[in-house]
Order: C-alpha cells, then structure tokens, then sequence
C-alpha cells in the first residue's frame, strides 16, 4: 500500500494533456483524497513538452510531492524527461504507437506499453487516448471507470448522454486492455471520507474568489501568464455579482484603473506578474501619497524581464517592498497555501480601506496555475468592513471646503474618507504632497506632518498574522522560508524531525510591515537557520539580517532553476546544516 | 439646484493671462449650466499646468500622473455610472505620454468627456518642444526648429470612432461652455481640444494668432458635424485651425450600455458581503 | 571679517531672481572665491516665493551654508520668509517699493531700504533693480560694480556694450546709493587666488559634461524636473560630437532608446527623475538579462508620486537598488560631490560596457540645479576604454551561427559581446532567459548557468571606491551619509572634532555592489553610528544593518521636509549620540 | 552577395499554419532581394508569437518587451543610420500596450520599417480579445462578446503622417515580399499590417474568410496610391479587407535627414573620447 500516490500525463503541448490531469485529479479528490497538482508548460502554444502531475494523499500537503509512481507517456520526450523520477515499483504506461520508443532499463519500474491511439481510434476518435489512459491506470490503482463518472458528466454532460458514454467505454477498453495484459498493482491508501466543504482550487481561482468575498467589483486587469486566470474567473462571476471588468490596455491603465475604481468607492484590484508589476510602480507612489486603497496581486514567475515566463520564482519580494520612487506605507502579503490566499485576498481588501494605501498580494505560478485541495472555507468568517468614511450627517456640519480629507491630526494616520456623491465631502486625491483639504502645496512644515500621518499607518500592524512557528522551543536549526514554499518545507521539517533533529520551521506570511517581533524570539534563539527561497540572492535571508540581525548564522537553499523545490533536495541541504551543528557543537 | 459659485475651489495659480482660466470659468459654467450638483461630478486631471484644474474646480478631483489621466476617469465613470467624469490636461500629458490610454479609452466609447488645454507646449516644465507643437517650434529641445508631425488629435479622434469631436479656444468663452456642456451631455467619449495659448512659452501660438486664424464651424450653417469624411477635409483645409462641434454621432452606446454584462446598477452600489446562497454557488465550481 | 559670506536674493518666480543669483554667483567665483549655491523654488510657473543663496567661501564647501549675512528682498514675502536666517551684524537690503513692508524687530540685524524700483526706472526699466541691487550688495562687501563686468559682458555683450554699461551703470547708482545713505560694511576674507582649471558648474552641468568625456553620445531622455537640464547640455554640446538627443514621448521609450542604443553601440543613456525613474523598472530589468549596457541618472527629488517636483530628497535609494522585478546585476553609484558627478557619470559608461549591465547614478535636485565649485578636472585621466568586444577576425573564424554571446564559460561573466555591422557575429538581444547563443529557452540547467554567469560580474566589484572614510582610527561616534549629504556632514564633522568628539565620517559613494568591505571595519569599530539621510525611512542605514550588522548601534538624522540639511541641525543631533556615548562610559 | 539561406536562424516553434511563416518568410525573401548583408540589418521585435520572428530572420535582433520594439528600433537606426531596421510584433503589441511609440515614430518619420502580424487576438497567452479584434468577437475575457471600436491602424497610419501605408496578407507570399520590399527601400517610416491569421485561437478570421473578402488594390490600375483622403475612404470602403500598398508618399524626409542638428555620420562611429581642444572648449562654459 503505498501512503501517497504520484501519478503524471506528459505529452506535446496542444494534445489535451492539461484536460486528462484535470480529470484524474478533480475524479480523486470526488473520491475524498487530498490532491495536489503541478503543470509543466512551456512559453509556446503547440508543441513543446507538457507535463501534468498529481499527488493523491490522505492528509492535505502544499506539494505535488518529489516522487512518481505512475507515468503516462504519449512520448517520447515524455519518457525521456521523467521517466527518472519513477520509484521503484512504480509504472510507465506509454502509447505504443510512438514510433521507436525507447524505455530506459530500469527492471524495478512496470513498462506497459498500450496500444492508446489505436483504442482511441476504435472509439471514434484519436483525442479518446486520454481516456483510454485513464482507464489503464484505474486498472493499476483498483479504481473502475465508474469513479470518473462525476467528472465526465460534469465536463461533457452538456454536449449529451451519448458523449458521457463514449468516453466512459474508452477508459473501460483501457482498464479492460491493462486487466487482460498485465497483473500489477497499486494499492491506494484507504480513502479519507469526502466533507462537503472541500474545495479542489488553484491559487488563481482562490485569488479571485477570495477577492470576490472581500467585496471586491471591479477588475481591471491586462492578460499576463500566469496571472491570466484571475480575470477569466472574474468575467464569468461579477455579472451575476453586479461586478465589472475591464481589459486594460497595458499593465499601467489597469493599475490606474483600479485606483480610479477604489477612489471612486468600489472595491477595486488588478492582478498580473513581474513585467506588469514593473510597469505599475509610478501607480503605486500614486496611491500611497494619495491614501486610495489599492490591492495588487503579482502572480510571479522567473524573471528578470520577460525571463521564463511559464516557470516560478520568488523574486518579486525586493520590488514589492521597495519598488517605487519615495516612501510610502504599504503592506505585503505572502499567503503560504492556497487557504491563505483566498483568506489574504479577501482581507486585503478590508486593509486597503482601513489603512488607505496599496496592499500587494504575493503568489505565484506554482501557487496559482496548479490546484489544491482547502479542506474547508466558513462562510461566517466573510463579513467585511469598510473602513473610515465621513457620516454624510458630519459633512452636512461642515462650511463648505472645510472638509480635511488628509486631516494630520488624526491619531493613527488615517483620516477619514468620502467619495463621490457624498455632499459637502469634496477633495481631490493627489499625486502632489497636498495640505489637509487637498491642495497642491510645498512647504516644508506641513510636508513632514504629512509624510508624518502616513507613516503613523501601519505602526504597531497586527491584523495579519506576521509568521507561524512549528518545532521545539529552542530548537538549533531553523528553516525559514515564506509563501509557497512553506508547504513542502513543512515536509522536510517533518523529515527532520524524524531523524531527531533539533529543528523549528517559521514561515513568514507578510513581509510588509516586516514581522520583527514575531520572527526575532526565534532567529535569536537559534543557532542556524536556513532560509530557503525560490530566488538566486536570498530576498528574504537579506531581509531578516536587516530587521532582525544574526548575520553569522544564516545558510540559504536557493533555487531559481525555474522548476519547484523539491522535498529530497531542501532536505539534503538541511542535513549538511544540522551535520555541521553538530560538529561545532562537539568542537 | 448649484451655482457657478459651488464649482469655484482653489484660486488658481496660473501666470496671469494664460487661457487655461477660460477654460476653467467654461468647465465651471458648463457644469452649472447643466444643472449638476458639485457632488455628481468627477474632474480628473493629468499633470502640467493644465493638470491643476482640478484643484481650482469646485467637483470632486483627482489630480492624478502624467498622462494617465483617461484611466483614472474611466475607472470612476465605470464604477459609478450616476457621475459625471471630466478627464482635462495637456497636449503633452494626453497626445504625448498619454496618447495610448486616450485612444483606447476612444475605442471603447467610456462615457467621459475629455478636455484638452493644448498650448503647443510643456508649460510646467518650463517650455519644451509637445506633440503638437508646430513643425519648426523652437525651443530648448529643438534650437533649430521641430521636424516632427504634430498629432492631429481630431482627425485622430474621428478614425478612432469618437461621436464628439469639438475643438475650442480660450479666447471664446461663450462658444467654449457650450461645447463643453454638449461635450458632457454626450453619450459617450467626447473630445474637446482647445487652443489655451501658453503666455510665458509659446510666443507663435498666441491670442493674436488665433484671432487671426480661427474658422468657426458652428456659425457656418452650410457644415454637416455628421460626416466623417467631410470632417477629417474640413479639418486639413483649416489647417486644424477651426473651431467648433466638428463631428458629431449619437450612433454609438457607451460602453456601460452596449456590453450586455455590464451592471445595470452602479458598480458602487454592489453589496461587498455576499448571501449564503450566492458564496455556496460560487464554490460550487471547484467541487 | 567674515569666513564665509551667505548672500541671498529672493521675489516672486518669474521676476529675475536666478539671474540676479547667478550674476553675484559667477562674479565672486571669477575673483577666486569658492561658490556654491541653492536655489529654492516652487512647482509654479509666475508667482510664489524664489530665493538664490549663495555661499563665498575660501575653501571648497560642498554646502550652501547654515548662515545668511545679506538678504536682498524684492518683496515682503521673502522678508517673511528668510529673515529669521541672517546672522547677528547681518544685513536685510528691501526694495522701498515693497507696500506696507514690515520688517521684524531686531536691532542685531542692519535694515537697509533701498528704492530699488525707482533707481531702476531712472535707469530705464524696473527690470534693472536686480542691477541695483547687486551695487548695493557691492558697497557693502566692498566691490565695485566692476567686479561684475566680465560677466555682464559675457551674459550681456552680445546685445551691445551699451547694454553692458547700462547695467554697470545701474549698478553703480545702487553702490552709491548705499554709500551715500548708510556705513555699515562686511569685510571678504581675502581673495584665494583663481585656477585657471577651476569650474563652476552644477551637478546637472556635471551629469552632461561627464557623460560626453564618457563618450556618451546618444542621448534619450523625457523632460521632468529637476533633470531636464541634462538635456538642454546636450542639445547644446552633441553637434559638435556627432551625438544625437532624442525628445522621447515618455519614459519608457526614453530607456528602450537608450538601451537600442546601447545595443547598437553608441554609449548612451538616458536622464531622469524619481516618477520616471518608476516608469523605468520594467526596461531595468531587460538591459539585465540581455546584459546590454545602459546609463541611467537619476537627479532624484522628494516624492512619493509625483511629490515636491521642486524640493530635494534622497528617497529612491530603495528603488534603484531593488527596483524591478527578478534579479540583474547592476551598479548603483552616489556621487557625493559635483566633481564625482562628473567623475562617476564618465566612469558609468566604461563600466557599463566592462561589465554588460545597468549603471544608475544618483544625483540629486539640491546637487543637480545648484552651482558649485569644482576644483579641476585632470584631461589626462579622461581616456575611455571600451570592454569586450568580439574582434572581427574571432568572427572570421566561426561558423555561421557559432558566436557564443552568452557564452556561459567565461571565468568572469562578461562575455564576447558584438554589435550590428560585424560580420557573422549576430546574436538576438532578449528580455527571455535564453541559450549561449541567444535562442529562447526554458530548461532548468541552462537556465541556472545563465543567471550566475550575470551574477558573476559583480562579484568583487572594486573599480569605483565604495566608501571614504576621515577621523580616529577608533571612532567612537561614526557619521554615515552617501550621495549629496556628505559636504554638509564634513562640516557637521570638523566642528565634532573641534568640540574634542572622537568622531569618524564615513561617507558612501556607491551602494550597488554594497561596498561591504570598505564600511564594515569602521562600522564594526564604532561605538555609535548617526546616519543622515535625507528621506523618512533610513533606507541608507537598514542596508548597513543588512550587510554588516551592529544593530544597536545606529541613530538617525532624517530629514524629509524637501529642503536640504542645515549644518546646526544635524550637529545638534551628534551632539545629543555623543553626549548619549559619554554617558554610557561613565555608568 | 548574401542568399535568402543567410537570412534563417531557428527553426520557427509557432503552431503548424500559423500565418506568421509566411510573413518570416516574405521577410527574409525582401532582405535578400534588395541586397542586405545579415550584419546589415536588425529585427527589433515585442513580445507575442509573432515577437519570435527576431529570433527566426538571420539578421542582428532584438526581442525586446511587450509594445516596446518600436523604441528600440527607433535607437538603433539613429545609433547607426547604415543599418536596415525592422521592427515587428502582433497587433496586440502594436495597437494596444505599444501603440503611443507606433505613432511617435511615426510622427518623427524614423526611417524603420513596422511590420505588424494582425491576428486579431493575443495569440501568445492564449486567446484574449486584441485592439484590432472584431466588434462581436468571444474570448474567455469577453464571452458576451467584445464592443470595443477595433483600432484602425491604416488610417491612423495615413492621419499621422506616415508615407509608406500597406497591408499584406500571409496567404500571399509574392505580394508580401514586394511590400516590405518595397517598405524597406522606403526613406521614412513604413507600416506594413499583415493578416496573419492564428490557426490556434481566431476560429473567425481566418484563410478563408480572408480568400473571400480582400481586395488588391495593386491589382487595380485606378487607385491613386499618392492620394491620402482617397486612401482613407478607400479603406473605409473595403472595411480594411485589402491588401497592396494603400498610400505612398516620398515627400518627408525621414528623422535623421531633416534635423538639421542631426549627425552626417552615424553615431556609432563618433569618438568615445575628446581631443583636448574640444574638451577645453566645453568647459569653458563653466568658468
Ligand atoms: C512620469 C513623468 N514624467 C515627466 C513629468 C514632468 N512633467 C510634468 S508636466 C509635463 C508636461 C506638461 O506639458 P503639458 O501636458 O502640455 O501641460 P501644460 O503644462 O502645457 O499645461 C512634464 C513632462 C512628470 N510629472 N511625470
Ligand atoms: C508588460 C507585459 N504585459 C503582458 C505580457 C504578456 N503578453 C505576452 S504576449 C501578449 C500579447 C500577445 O498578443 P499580440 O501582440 O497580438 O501577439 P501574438 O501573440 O498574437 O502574435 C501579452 C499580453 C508581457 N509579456 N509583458
Ligand atoms: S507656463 Fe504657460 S501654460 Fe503654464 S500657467 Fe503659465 S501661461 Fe499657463
Ligand atoms: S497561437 Fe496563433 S499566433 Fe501563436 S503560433 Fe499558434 S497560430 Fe500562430
Ligand atoms: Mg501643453
Ligand atoms: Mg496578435
């Protein structure tokens, strides 16, 4: 019995790969397992290998996991790229009609070549081999076709019955041809019981329904791999939720787009990924000094410029903090999962109003174009509030220009807001340092209160958990990481853990304001820590060194290869830390 | 109902006699005149001199960044479809940087009325060369004279499928509030250039000047506004030097009303909590 | 005597005060006076308060100074404003024109009413109050009006030599009438003997003088305050050079220009200020990965957003070091004087081409639009060398498609690099991750090898000093600044070390590759550090705790008011660390 | 003398039928034609499929960002007037993120040639609505259908100043290659809009729909190519579907010919380092 299922369908861009994941894993996560998933694309629209892989496990991870039990191969390059990562036991199913195809020896992996184009074509049509694969590997995991049934029906039950059908004879040939040729198997672990309000969900859809239950009803957005998807969620659901999206012409209009929207009272964003991000830098001084709440979310893929833009990355981090000329208060979310994304969303809607300046939600490709299992999300959790705005009854009580929109004297820096149609409650938002009514001015007194009343924001910020800890009080070596990273961190912790190291795992889930004092009692207390991060000069290790200090203990896995980590080579390396821990420690 | 007076904000700072006054009194006129409250109304403004706008009309404002003028205000009109939204700047902020979000916001006929002070120059920064600037201008930029085209912004602005395309001077404030109010009574994107003359940079394109060059379309009773083509002519033959409603086409629905998923409410209104019933048909899909 | 002589002239805009400054500036430079300047202004075109100040010194002072001792005002809001500046035995010269001036009381303060409208018109033209004015100033510090003649000619001949003498004349009605109504005088500390090499120059002068001895000869560049100037130079000076200036739409095809240029292989760059600056990231990032080279300055001014377009700050350190999204290599240099502006913005583009990368130098508006005094400037150290190109005869012998740009072996990262025009060198310039030889690729290897081939580069980075440093060996208090501050702080410095503080000044001329090496030993060896910097963050002083450490040890000045720092305020806060120091010992 | 064969690089990876083949092709038979060397010429291109031209055409190139070649261009044939320039990109990057460069250029009258693969839709990410999109077009981002105006870059083109104003179309190989032949030769800025249709993503404007409805307008001996007003309607007429070259003008002199500050000799070649004289001169200005 095998504890975690790894199963993967490659083939050329173009040839349906992506639809036979899909139906794969949404069928297994039907049948109450934990399931995550990982595309592999590339930057071209037909040809090019792809590859979609799923993990099936019983208890919920935030990793497509490193190892690979089964393989469905329509090529050759398929065999080629992954046929390595297969375990021993584990199964290459591939088409025999690939001409020549050369299997790797490798006696401890099940080769079971099936004759998939030519069932497809005894089906009706060649696009039936996916089915036909399916149906195979039903066969080696003790499924029947009938576990499909829900997807199929699902996916095709518009087109009739009879195509249901069809589809479902396919897989039964496959399963029926694997029954008659061959006689191994794997056994899926028992199924944990499906709860209703489990949700099979990538990270864009859980952006855009996470935006949605935050209010948000305006998207202005420009298309952007991997960040695309955000906006297709948005077209199909807002009309029904008296929402509007607009396609911008480029990443600066939407960005402007979505400040006018958020000026002019409507919860307002746009999404997009490192180049659109770029672009939207003079936008977000505009906000800050302007105090219009803004979110962003940068889906972020391998850079710099146009770089790979189908790969992941986490090098966006420097330019989310720091980008933009001046200073303004900003905060900055990682979410760690996809839970969190949906929940961060939401809410970053709820702290642009309430603190009137941009909120930038971090994730990223590997989060956003693949999909996960949220066990579960409370509805009752969803109230939103709306921040600081003028009665209409107080600026009814007011002469009229007296209204100060950038009020310096307000305690915690945020004054309060009107928007238009509001009678009496006339300003104008500005790009300018402006006085408190709203006027262009540059007088060095007023200027720093200003400046002063906008810094004063986001002291002392705590709506937003800063960073979780798991592990031993003072344990020695500390892995660190933030956003996406932190779930297959989790399962090195664990890995860590078993073999009896001293090992505490913090997982940062904002980076703006910086969470100081919920990171520093445990980068103090330890004696190593290994920041680990999907990008080539370690944002995050600069930035704990620069908040917190500790200069000397510091390691770094870093990966920006393009691909995602993975659990053995994270573990490898923390290892090697923990090793030469404890040769200091014997010195 | 509100007066000129409620349209009045901040004295403005412009040099003594620059023609962005007049059309500051025209906007502020146009809006009376029309009958709105000062609360129903947005002017947005890019930066420059003519950018400051804004802040010297007595609506809501936002004063926003170079060129970037058009999104804001698209942005605004969209999520709150009861406004009135007045995108104003220069002729570099919206024919030079700007030009991208102009057009498109043309193409896909937002409801705004876009006004432009065009002096043929950059004021603010202190007098260079603009895209409308005449071939030959010189300046700092240019000591030896332009050798660009300049935009042809109302040629342009018929191309692209602009219903009302008005060009104006600061010289005729009358001719200018009307305009202006038709501008804004306009279902859909409306253009009104205007030859605000410059007074501290742009020695060639003066009062003086326009006095001298100016055709007004709207006392010639013989001029179609609803042809195209008879437009765009009539535009080269005056050398652009025209004034008046030059196009004019109600065939159009703005964006709001010809994308059938547009709210029929304002955007604004939308209930930011959603019901049980809508949150659980919502996740259905990824079940 | 006085040691230094702080003038000042101040109307509304739009009334001739930069002339008068720049009149009474250049004149006591060409007797052999160091001069340095600051002009103050506002983001309007007529009306609102100018001022010029200007500081004669005897030695060279990177600072217009604390102290005013002559206050010319042409109305009574410059009274309001600047009054309060001038020193005990100091001087206020008004314009009896001026309605109802009111002048406040102090009797330590010499009030000197001049009709300066009416002797103008008696001369011709109120325009010629700025001449009067000037004589007055000329009696009091014992000139004559003919110590201003050589700059009235040179501003003025080729209108005539009648209009030379008008001007003298009017000059000369002012001294007398100052002679003839009052007898208070300050006496010049003696003339220091004029070089022939000298220059008095602004750092915007400086940026263009030093980009043409750099051989820039392709300019692109988008009009914005305070940086505009730098275009005007070359417009000016490119002809003759066979450069060429390209008034670009915006920003964004300001730096696409520079960069095409680049490519081409005309050393180019482009100039600009902090909201442009912004609209820059995306293009930051492509001049990276395509390792093309591109010089970008900077004059940066106080924002956020659009901010004081006309008041100085010191807050796009943060940008220009992490601006944009993914990682490049890049140099981030920090003049700190008008000579480094010249020095640094040369050097830019021979490191641009040695090392394949973006140079960003930052200047300021307060360095920028101020005159200054430039020492000399040796011609013999101007020679350009022009990094790695590929030799036509390399080419010749390579098969078509063979040139390795990107080539991955090389020890140091820079590659063989070639431009269009050299035979059988092609290659593809791009904002993807690509192969040796430039074709778009996604693979996880090669990928890596590419981005640490670009990290390379910078490795051990030395060829622009990173940090000087004067005071003990062992300071105990450590002045920290970078950029334009450091003038000021060498003041703040020299009056420590007279007060018997043991004080070190350490001032940072780049911040990208962080020298590191170079402030460290002193950073380590301080017992308190001040950091002055002139934004509301420290950005300067996180990155010292990011790359050294030393946390407890630092103390801010900060200052974010747009204008520039004052010697007694920041002295007054090192006097507080110091006294804060003493106390410490003594417990 | 340099073959078409010294004018491949890679193999092109676009999807089997897209259209852009042909217009890689054309391009690479034009700069054999007219006699270019490889090291001769640059293909600036933006970022889409099309954009992937630049590493296709077997000249210098540059694969710049998304809407930005234009620009790039610009530099590099004012860095270096002894090249050939193209710049290339789809319609997306063109007409919408790009379009302010595309007119600025134009304006200028930069002596480049653009060539724009017009397939009505963001091919490279996969299918989204594009300023030249069809009214009524479906996508995933306007499933209702979009009601935007399509931009109209031939009249733009003409409106602007532009003297070399064609469109191609990929099912037409010889016709294409004599068109950005002939845009090459062309001294000025040259627009060449090409139908190339995306297999993939555009079920509407296709192959066939395109054999249906394009008129030549070189094949017809009655069209007046110096005409501009002719032009315009001539291309309102046909509702764009032509192909030929529409306009032609040698009247303006391209950038670099008619500043008279310009450069005589290319700026490449200019030294990086100053004699003393010049130096001294320089600097005395500051003294
Ligand atoms: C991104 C950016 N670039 C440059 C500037 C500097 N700038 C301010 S106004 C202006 C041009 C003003 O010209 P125009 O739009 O014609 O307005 P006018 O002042 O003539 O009314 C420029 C270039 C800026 N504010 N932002
Ligand atoms: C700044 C930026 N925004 C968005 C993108 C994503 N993107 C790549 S290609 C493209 C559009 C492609 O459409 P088009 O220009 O028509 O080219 P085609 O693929 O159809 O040839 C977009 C939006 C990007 N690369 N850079
Ligand atoms: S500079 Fe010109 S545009 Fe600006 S305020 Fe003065 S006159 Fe008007
Ligand atoms: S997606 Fe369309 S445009 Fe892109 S390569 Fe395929 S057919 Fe061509
Ligand atoms: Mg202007
Ligand atoms: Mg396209």
């Amino acid at each position: 019995m095998s504890k975690d299922l790894g199963w993967k369908v490659g083939g050329a861009q173009g040839e349906g790969i992506e639809s036979t994941g899909d139906i794969f894993a949404l069928s297994l996560f039907r049948l109450g397992y934990y399931v995550s998933t990982y595309r592999h694309f590339m930057s071209l629209i037909k040809g090019g290998h792809t590859n979609g892989k799923v993990r099936v496990t019983t208890e919920n991870k935030g990793h497509h996991g490193d190892d690979l039990h089964i393989l469905l191969a329509f090529d050759q390059e398929t065999i080629n790229f992954n046929f390595h990562e297969l375990v021993d036991g584990g199964f290459l199913i591939y088409d025999t009609s690939i001409k020549d195809a050369t299997v790797p020896a490798n006696d401890k992996v099940n080769i079971v070549p099936v004759p998939l184009t030519d069932i497809a074509k005894e089906c009706g049509s060649t696009i039936m081999k996916n089915m036909v694969s399916i149906g195979a590997t039903a066969a080696i995991i003790g499924l029947t076709p009938d576990d499909f049934r829900s997807v199929l029906t699902d996916r095709f039950g518009s087109k009739g019955d009879e195509v249901v059908e069809k589809n479902i004879e396919a897989m039964q040939k496959g399963f029926d041809f694997y029954k008659a040729n061959f006689n191994n198997y794997i056994e899926l672990p028992a199924r944990p019981v499906l709860k209703p309000d489990r949700l099979f969900i990538s990270g864009n859809e859980a952006t855009s329904i996470g935006a949605i239950a935050g209010g948000a009803r305006f998207l202005s957005q420009y298309p952007i791999t991997p960040a695309t998807e955000v906006m297709y969620q948005m077209v199909k659901n807002f009309p029904k939720l008296g929402g509007a999206v607009v396609q911008a012409e480029d990443e600066i209009a939407a960005v402007m787009m979505a400040i006018g929207a958020n000026y002019t009272g409507a919860r307002a964003l746009t999404a997009t990924s490192g180049p659109g991000f770029s672009l939207m830098m003079e936008a977000l001084g505009l906000a800050g000094i302007s105090e219009t709440p803004l979110v962003i979310v940068d889906v972020m893929r391998a850079g710099p410029s146009t770089g790979l833009p189908t790969k992941t990355e986490q090098s966006d981090l420097f330019t989310m903090m720091y980008g933009s000329h001046g200073e303004i208060p900003r905060i900055v979310l990682t979410p760690r999962n996809v839970e969190e994304v949906f929940y961060m969303t939401k809410e970053a809607f709820n702290l642009a109003e309430k603190y009137q300046c941009p909120v930038i939600v971090a994730t990223d490709l590997f989060m956003g174009m693949n999909k996960w299992t949220v066990e579960s999300i409370d509805f009752d959790k969803l109230q939103n509030t709306r921040g600081n705005f003028a009665s209409q009854e107080y600026l009814d009580s007011l002469e009229k220009g007296e209204f100060k929109r950038f009020d310096v004297s307000v305690e915690n820096g945020v004054s309060l807001r009107t928007i238009p149609g509001m009678k009496n409650g006339r300003f104008v938002a500005m790009g300018n340092e402006s006085d408190e009514v709203g006027v262009e001015m540059e007088e060095a007194e007023l200027r720093v209160k200003q400046m002063d009343k906008r810094a004063k924001k986001l002291v002392g910020f705590d709506d937003i958990v800063g960073a979780s800890y798991v592990g031993a009080e003072n344990a020695e070596l500390l892995l660190v990481d933030f956003g996406s990273t932190s779930g297959i961190q989790r399962e090195v912790y664990d890995a860590l853990v078993a073999e009896g190291v001293s090992v505490g795992h913090l997982s940062l889930a904002r980076v703006l304001p910086f969470p100081t004092v919920d990171v520093a009692p445990y980068i103090n207390a330890a004696k190593k820590i290994l920041v680990t991060e999907l990008n080539s000069t370690g944002q995050l290790a600069s930035q704990l060194k620069q908040y917190v200090g500790g200069h000397e203990k510091y390691e770094s896995f870093l990966k920006y290869s393009g691909d995602p980590l993975l659990v053995r080579e994270v573990l490898a390396k923390a290892k090697d830390v923990a090793a030469s821990l404890k040769k200091e420690v014997t010195l | 109902m509100a007066t000129l007076a409620d349209f009045r904000a901040e004295k403005p700072n412009w040099c003594p006699g620059c023609g962005d006054f007049t059309v500051l009194a025209a906007l502020q006129k146009a809006a009376a005149n029309i009958g709105l409250e000062p609360e129903q109304m947005v002017t947005v403004s890019g930066v420059g001199c003519s950018g400051k706008i804004s802040q010297y009309m007595g609506s809501y404002g936002f004063h926003s960044l170079h060129g970037r003028s058009i999104p804001v205000a698209t942005a605004v009109k969209l999520s709150n479809t009861d406004l009135t939204v007045v995108a104003a700047g220069g002729d570099g902020d919206g024919y030079g940087i700007g030009i991208g979000h102009f057009l498109h916001a043309l193409r896909r006929n937002i409801d705004i009325t876009y006004i432009v002070m065009d002096n043929h120059i950059y004021g603010l920064t202190t007098g260079q060369t603009s895209p409308t600037s005449d071939k030959g201008t010189k300046t700092k930029t240019n000591p030896d004279g332009s050798t660009d085209e300049p935009v042809h912004p109302l040629q342009m602005a018929i191309i692209a499928g602009c219903g009302y395309v008005a060009q104006g001077y600061s010289g005729n404030l009358k001719q200018l509030t009307e305009l202006i109010e038709g501008g804004m009574k306009h279902k859909g994107f409306s253009l009104i250039n205007i030859y605000s003359p410059c007074v501290t940079f742009n020695k060639v394109n003066t009062y003086d000047f326009y006095k001298q060059n100016l055709v007004n379309v709207d006392e010639d009773a013989s001029y179609d506004k609803t042809d195209r083509f008879a437009a765009i002519k009539k535009i080269e033959e005056c050398d652009e030097h025209l004034t008046g409603l030059i196009y004019h086409s109600t065939e159009k629905l703005p964006y709001h009303e010809a994308n059938s998923a547009f709210p029929t409410t304002p955007v604004v209104q939308a209930d930011v909590n959603l019901s049980q019933d809508t949150w659980t048909k919502l996740v259905s899909q990824f079940k």
